[in-house]
């Protein structure tokens, strides 16, 4: 397992977002977690990534503890994160935002990289000398994915990438998932479009009021009954 | 009561304290010499003491708690003008004596019944200092007055006192010239004053200030006497102000070779002082005038036989304030001082900074009081 | 002539109030944080320094310090306090306010710290002035009849020098860029590996430095230190900060002689009175006519605080 | 009653209305940094009214009020066009530009000040607190209220719900300054004396902080912020030689200790602060605790509801 | 009964920095109407919501509502009008609590003297809060004293823009993506309680990317793309188009039988 994730718990408070929840991303595995509002999706992610340090439980990339660890250290050992509401920086332009993503890379690759991720979103291209901050919504949302992708991350934790992206990029966005999978690229990724996600995940969690309800094959959940009520909806 | 109780508004923090802490050294000396001798009718003295953080609000509270909380028969102090103002207002609602302890602001005490001060005014001593000028061979055709304009005292001092002795005394002054309390560079202020390069600069304004203008004057290479009256009249000029301070003429209320009794409390006032931590070169005159307010009270309480009694508590304050009228009294700062108005009638001492030593250049002896 | 010194005497002034303002600049374009402290810090290095010469190291450890390394280490202390108030300003504001954006909390803590600071300097060493034993010699030239400060323009050009490396540390370093990703949201700069806790302390240790050199060199300067010393020479520095603009080192500097210039004409020709009218009075108007001053950005400063 | 505590009750009241006129200004999103300029206004309005015109107490309190609230009104138009640190360096500004030229000023007595002739005693003072408290309490609870706080947070979605957020920002400020005024005005009676040096620049600050540091989000906020810094220095004065006591006698030294530095109360009263920042940024009372703490039943009850979801 | 649309957008074109964003587009909608603004990412919509709410001033062209030519009215009077909007990157009042955020929405409609200065709330009792709190039991939003807003997951925060803007009772509701954030269960539900809010007789225009969504809630669709119009036409038929196919949908949807792709 690249990620591993035992019995980790998130508290606000009074509120427990995340209770004891255990599950795994191989290398080169698609994981989705998906959830009703507020089940501890976002929280979760943060808590893996180390924006939010967990109240219990323990997190291994590669074999390693990073439960106590910085989001920095984090990042370095290659965990990417594309956050809920994209918290791309509007006072900077689009190619310095791409460049912060690097922040943490010592190599001088990274200008051959913006170019990749030009190719693959034009409209930032078009726009890479603006300020962030005119940026349409789905555009932004190209960013923060753009900017994570900078990083070079082994494992990408994806929140909702989907939001706010037309069908026909929605599209293009599994097709990219797919291809970073390809490149063996690990991901984990919380979906409202559940659809989607089963189909392009291997396997999938499924969290209720911070709980695990459910996990196992992504098709295998597909097919649960249970499932295509609480979450896709009557067809 | 067990004993006498004196209340005491210091500052002993906020930008006073040091000048603050000294007084309180001066309170402290007295009392215990005064009780180490058996205390006032047969019982010793108890200074309350309350820190006004250098803040009149606080001193008006202080001036509050000491009367109507700890049932004090007089106030020593507030220290500054500011803080005096104030409370003197507390102590003449709740008629009761006060003697602020370094608060020469002109005219704090004309509507205030039952505020003393142990003060002498800044006119006169100025004028006492142009005396031993003019009787002097020092050249003082010519002057400039620098003054600092947002405080009380400098300002009156530098608009209205020293323009009127100076023209009385035939001396050609221009205009005042203003420098703010703050500020610390004072380069074109005395720029213009260079310009004309008078024979004498009269400095109205605190030792921090003074010594601004004087290191700056010295630096655009003024050669002339700077004068001040008792504003920064302070024995420790000698060293803020260093070798530029050479030739400064000031005024000062108090010499400790004065008497034996003032060369004793200088010797132990410094002493005190040095044990804690603080360097004085010697008693400023504010703080031989704090020494003398807790004598002069001992001299009004032994003449009304007050005793300190809670259930005489209004009439013995009553008494004490009443006292004070007509009252003479011989202390270290000067013998058979009397007041006018409010004031006291006190001799001046004029200081020559020579040599880096604090030396007496003329004195004058105390008014009379009519 | 005199008209000639007293423009050379605001440009001296005016160059003491540059690198306060600098220091200031520094705080709220990249953190968008007033420090308050600043004052106190400036004010420290030169208490310290002076405590140090007369009276030597604390609890007896040594004899009176010769002026130079005592300025040394009292811009030393100056540099320590300053990251004692990152610890407990700064930091603070990030952890707990991950996603807010209310800049206020540093500000009442950096006002907490210049209560503690200040009351410190005045146990252990008073509220009088002091005199400095700088320089044995006059420090003062006298170039065509005028009057010039060596100290300063030593330290004007010191200043220069380290705007310089300031400006290139912002553009082109690591440093720079994670300063900014920082100062504007600390959420997302974490995401990216940002670590403020380490970046953040270079900022207040730039601060402190700029503090305690000003400090020193306005000891030198005018042989004579107080616990107020940072009064006026603060509030004058945010005069010169605002007017040239907050997002712009370069501006602070400009702003930073204008005030000196201003400052020392008005005092020629209205007298010390006028000065604070004026001064403010200034501001007042730059800051209507041009609200970003002027060479500030449009977008820095503007920001919920 | 005590003369101490009165005395202290006066100081508190005078500076709980002066934390509410900036409070109101700060509730809209605009830190006011002018402070000390326009309680500077009220308490010179006041003592000119009453020592050069003779003007009765019930003249001179409200007077205090409306000039400041005028000039206050005058100033908001050109000057909430400023945002963030430019607008607190601009009240700062004004602040200064008020002081420099009541020193200029021969009429109100220059660097001298002005001596007040009538007094009040404490009653009035509390009276004018809570008045003020009153007043901003019930703003706050009205839409007006609601309008200031969503101005508050964001401005441009505040005009889109249809508020008209120039008057708001407009108006507050002006009552703000309006109370600081009345603050003002307090002070010269209750002191009989004013002079232009207490108005400086760290009153501004120091009352702006009272509101940051209680809190801004709720009229709670400047009452607790202006108590806290009040009453924090004074508690201390008698706790702080109990304090040295207690540490000599750790350290073995017996019998009479000298007292403490006054100074330490103010350095602990800078440590409390920075401690209660660290521990509570948003200040001391927050709109979720004022809410938590009056609505106890529904707390519970939602706790209730989380339970059962639990099991 | 008037034949005057109650939305009528003519001509409208705004740049910006010589980028023309918002290209001579028009369009009307009828009183009652449920109009799906749709168009790839970064095609204007948000643009147009801004332009119609007042953020921005149009270069060319002109908005009626009800017949009334709303150019030069201040945005702050829109809502006025009966024009309520939400927003794609959700601006709630982080300062304030959940039903205080709602309360926002109704002060248009607080018109009555002195409403500003009326009390809203007494002990915890009073009108506007108790309609507010209604409001929001309807969309099954539980309210929690003292929880902050921002703490609130993100499906949930959605949900409360949109009840504040239905707190303003307009005529004209503008919705900025509202499914965005919703699993599909939850997007039924909306749908639902869209459809309860447009019966009720408020006009619907709204900008989304859930074909779901726009396909059974609207029935008619304007389709932009670099800030023209390509389309505007019924929903049944917009997936016909292959223009709108080309620029937005993509191949899967024309592709799918419309049964699945429904879910
Ligand atoms: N900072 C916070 N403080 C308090 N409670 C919080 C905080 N962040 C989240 N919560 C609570 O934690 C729970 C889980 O929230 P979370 O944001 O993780 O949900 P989610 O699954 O991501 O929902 P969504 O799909 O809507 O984004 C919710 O009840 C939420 O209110
Ligand atoms: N103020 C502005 N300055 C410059 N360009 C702008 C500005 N506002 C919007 N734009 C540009 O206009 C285009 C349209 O933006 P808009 O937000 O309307 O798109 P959208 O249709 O809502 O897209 P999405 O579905 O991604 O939200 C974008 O490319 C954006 O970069
Ligand atoms: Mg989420
Ligand atoms: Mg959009």
């Amino acid at each position: 397992m690249l990620l591993e994730v035992r019995d980790l718990e998130v508290t606000y408070g009074r509120t427990r977002a995340v209770q004891g929840v255990s599950f795994g991303v191989a290398q080169g595995e698609i994981v989705t977690v998906l959830g009703a509002n507020g089940a501890g999706k976002t929280s979760l992610l943060r808590a893996l990534h180390g924006a939010r340090k967990p109240q219990g439980g323990q997190i291994l990339f590669d074999g390693e503890d990073m439960t106590t660890l910085t989001p920095a250290a984090r990042v370095a050992r290659g965990m990417a994160l594309v956050p809920e509401g994209r918290q791309i920086f509007v006072s900077m332009t689009v190619e310095e935002n791409l460049l912060m993503g690097g922040y943490m890379r010592r190599d001088d690759a990274v200008h051959g990289d913006l170019a990749a991720i030009y190719d693959r979103f034009p409209n930032l291209a078009e726009r890479r000398h603006m300020k962030a901050t005119v940026l349409s919504g789905g555009e932004q949302q190209m960013l923060a994915l753009g900017r994570a992708l900078v990083s070079r991350p082994r494992l990408i934790m994806l929140d909702e990438p989907s939001l706010g992206l037309s069908p026909l990029f929605v599209e293009k966005l599994f097709d990219l998932i797919r291809e970073l999978n390809r490149d063996g690229i690990s991901i984990l990724l919380v979906e409202q479009n559940t659809h989607m996600a089963l189909e392009v995940a291997a396997r999938g969690v499924v969290l209720e009021l911070g709980r695990e309800m459910l996990s196992g094959p992504a098709a295998e959940l597909a097919a649960n009954p249970h499932l295509a009520e609480a979450y896709l909806g009557a067809a | 009561g067990e004993t006498i109780k004196i209340g005491n508004i210091v500052a002993s923090s906020g930008f006073l304290k040091s000048v603050g802490e000294s007084a309180l050294t001066a309170f402290d000396i007295a009392v215990k010499e005064i009780n180490d001798a058996g205390g006032v009718n047969g019982k010793p003295i108890e200074l309350i003491r309350f820190d006004s953080g250098s803040d009149p609000r606080q001193a008006s509270v202080g001036a509050r708690k000491l009367i109507q909380d700890d049932d004090v028969l007089a106030i020593l102090g507030p220290f500054s003008s500011g803080e005096a103002r104030v409370a003197l207002n507390d102590a003449d609602r709740f008629k009761v004596l006060m003697i602020p302890t370094a608060a020469s602001a002109p005219g704090l005490t004309d509507d205030s019944k039952y505020g003393w001060r142990l003060t002498e005014d800044e006119s006169k001593q100025f004028g006492r200092l142009l005396a031993a000028l003019t009787a002097s061979d020092i050249p003082h055709e010519t002057a400039e007055i620098v003054y600092v304009s947002d405080e009380v005292v400098a300002n009156s001092a530098g608009t209205q006192l020293y323009p009127a002795l100076m023209k009385e005394a035939g001396i050609e002054v221009g205009e005042p010239i203003p420098v703010q309390f703050k500020s610390f560079d004072v380069s074109a202020q005395v720029a213009t004053i260079m310009k004309k390069n008078p024979d004498v600069v009269a400095v109205a304004g605190l030792p921090q200030s003074a010594s601004k203008v004087i290191k700056e004057l010295r630096r655009q290479g003024y050669e002339g006497r700077v004068i001040g009256s008792q504003i920064f009249a302070d024995p420790n000029i000698v060293e803020l102000f260093g070798p530029e301070g050479e030739g400064t003429l000031v005024v000062a209320g108090f010499w400790p070779g004065r008497t034996d009794a003032a060369s004793t409390f200088n010797t132990e006032f410094l002493s005190q002082l040095e044990d804690k931590g603080i360097h004085k070169l010697g008693a400023h005159h504010t703080d031989a005038q704090a020494y003398d307010g807790v004598y002069l009270l001992k001299q009004l309480m032994e003449q009304t036989g007050v005793t300190g009694d809670e259930d005489k508590l209004d009439e013995e304050r009553a008494e004490l304030a009443a006292a004070m009228e007509g009252v003479s009294f011989n202390g270290i700062v000067g013998d058979n001082i009397c007041f006018v108005g409010h004031d006291a009638e006190l001799p001046g001492y004029v200081i020559e900074v020579t040599g880096g030593e604090w030396t007496k250049f003329a004195e004058a002896p105390a008014d009379k009081c009519d | 002539m005199l008209l000639v010194q007293q423009i050379v005497n605001g440009l001296m002034v005016g160059s003491v109030y540059v690198t306060v303002a600098v220091a200031f600049t520094l705080t709220i374009s990249i953190l968008n944080f007033l420090n308050f402290t600043i004052p106190t810090l400036f004010m420290v290095a030169g208490m310290v320094g002076w405590g140090l010469a007369y009276f030597g190291l604390p609890f007896g450890l040594s004899g009176p310090l010769a002026w130079p390394l005592a300025l040394a280490v009292g811009g030393l202390a100056s540099v320590l306090c300053s990251l004692l108030v990152e610890r407990f300003t700064f930091r603070y504001m990030r952890t707990r306010h991950g996603d807010s954006t209310e800049h206020a909390i540093p500000l009442v803590s950096s006002l907490g710290f210049l209560l503690i600071l200040e009351n410190l300097i005045r146990i252990f060493y008073g509220s009088d002035s002091q005199r400095f034993p700088g320089p044995s010699s006059d420090l003062t030239a006298q170039i065509g009849g005028i009057f010039v400060r060596i100290p300063q323009l030593v330290s004007f050009a010191i200043v220069m020098l380290l705007i310089l490396g300031l400006v290139w540390m912002m553009k082109s370093t690591r440093i720079g860029r994670g300063l900014r990703a920082i100062a504007e949201n600390p959420d997302a700069a974490s995401i990216l590996g940002v670590e403020p806790n380490r970046i953040v302390p270079v900022v207040f240790m730039l601060t402190g430095l700029l503090c305690g050199l000003a400090g020193a060199l306005f000891a030198v300067n005018y042989g004579e230190v107080s616990p107020q010393m940072g009064e006026d020479i603060g509030s004058k520095a945010i005069a010169g900060m605002v007017v040239g603009g907050l997002g712009s080192l370069w501006g602070a500097v400009a702003g930073g002689i204008i005030v000196g210039l201003v400052e020392m004409l008005t005092i020629h020709f209205f007298g010390a009175d006028a000065v604070q009218v004026a001064v403010w009075g200034a501001l007042l108007v730059t800051l209507l006519m041009r609200p970003q001053g002027l060479f500030g950005h449009n977008a820095i400063g503007k920001g919920k605080l | 009653m005590s003369g101490y505590w009165i005395g202290i009750i006066t100081i508190l009241a005078i500076n709980i209305v002066f934390a509410y006129g900036i409070f109101l200004a700060v509730a809209t999103g605009q830190l006011n940094l002018g402070g000390a300029g326009f309680q500077a206004i009220g308490a010179y309005s006041a003592a000119w009214l009453s020592a050069e015109m003779g003007m009765p107490l019930y003249v001179t309190i409200p007077a205090s009020i409306l000039v400041t609230g005028l000039i206050g009104f005058a100033f908001a138009f050109p000057i909430l066009r400023l945002k963030g640190v430019y607008l607190v360096l601009g009240t700062f500004a004004f602040a200064e530009v008020v002081v420099g030229i009541i020193i200029n000023s021969d009429a109100l007595g220059g660097a001298m000040g002005l001596p007040v002739p009538d007094y009040i005693d404490w009653p009035v003072p509390v009276a004018g607190a809570v008045v003020a408290a009153l007043i901003c309490f019930y703003i706050m609870s009205t839409r007006l209220g609601l309008v200031v706080r969503a101005v508050h947070d964001d401005d441009v979605v505040s005009d889109l719900m249809g508020v008209d957020v120039r008057m708001v920002r407009v108006a507050m400020f002006a009552l703000g300054a309006g109370l600081a005024g009345l603050s003002g005005g307090l002070y010269a009676h209750a002191y009989t004396y004013v002079e232009v040096q207490t108005f400086n620049s760290a009153l501004s600050i120091y009352v702006l902080l009272y509101v940051l540091l209680g809190g801004a989000q709720t009229p709670w906020g400047p009452m607790v912020g202006a108590a806290f810094f009040t009453l924090v220095p004074e508690l201390l004065r008698n706790l702080l030689p109990q304090m040295k006591v207690a540490v000599m006698s750790v350290f073995g030294v017996e019998g009479a200790v000298t007292p403490p530095d006054e100074s330490w109360r103010f350095v602990l009263l800078g440590v409390v602060t920075v401690l209660m920042m660290v521990f509570r940024s948003e200040g001391l009372v927050t709109r979720q605790l004022v809410e938590r703490l009056s609505h106890p039943f529904r707390r519970r009850s939602s706790n209730a509801t989380q339970k059962e979801a639990e099991a | 009964m008037s034949t005057v649309p109650l939305l009528s957008v003519e001509n409208l074109s705004i740049s910006f920095g010589g980028l023309k964003v918002i290209d001579d587009v028009s369009f009307t909608l009828e009183q009652g109407g449920r109009l799906a603004l749709i168009g790839p990412n970064g095609a204007g919509k948000t643009t147009i919501f801004n332009l119609l709410s007042g953020v921005y001033r149009q270069d060319a062209g002109h908005v009626r509502l009800g017949g009334q030519l709303i150019d030069t009215v201040p945005s702050r009077q829109r809502i006025g009008f009966g024009m309520a909007r939400s927003f794609q990157n959700i601006r709630l009042m982080p300062h304030l609590g959940v039903v205080e955020n709602v309360m926002l929405g109704q002060h248009s409609r607080a018109d009555r003297p002195g409403g500003l200065l009326a009390p809203l709330s007494f002990l915890g009792r009073s009108k506007a809060r108790a309609e507010a709190e209604a409001l929001l039991a309807e969309m099954g939003i539980e309210v929690m004293p003292g929880q902050d807003v921002s703490t609130l997951p993100y499906g949930i925060r959605k949900k409360i823009e949109l009840v504040r803007a239905l707190a303003a009772r307009p005529r004209l509701l503008l919705l900025d993506e509202p499914a965005a954030g919703l699993n599909g269960a939850e997007t039924e539900e909306l749908m639902a309680f869209l459809d309860r809010i447009s019966a009720s007789g408020v006009t619907l225009l709204v900008v989304e990317h859930d074909m779901g969504l726009v396909r059974s809630l609207c029935t008619r669709a304007v389709v932009l793309n670099f800030g023209r119009k390509i389309y505007d036409g019924p929903t049944a038929e917009v997936q016909r188009d292959p223009l709108v196919l080309e620029a937005y949908l993509g191949p899967r949807h024309s592709d799918k039988s419309e049964a699945s792709d429904v879910a």
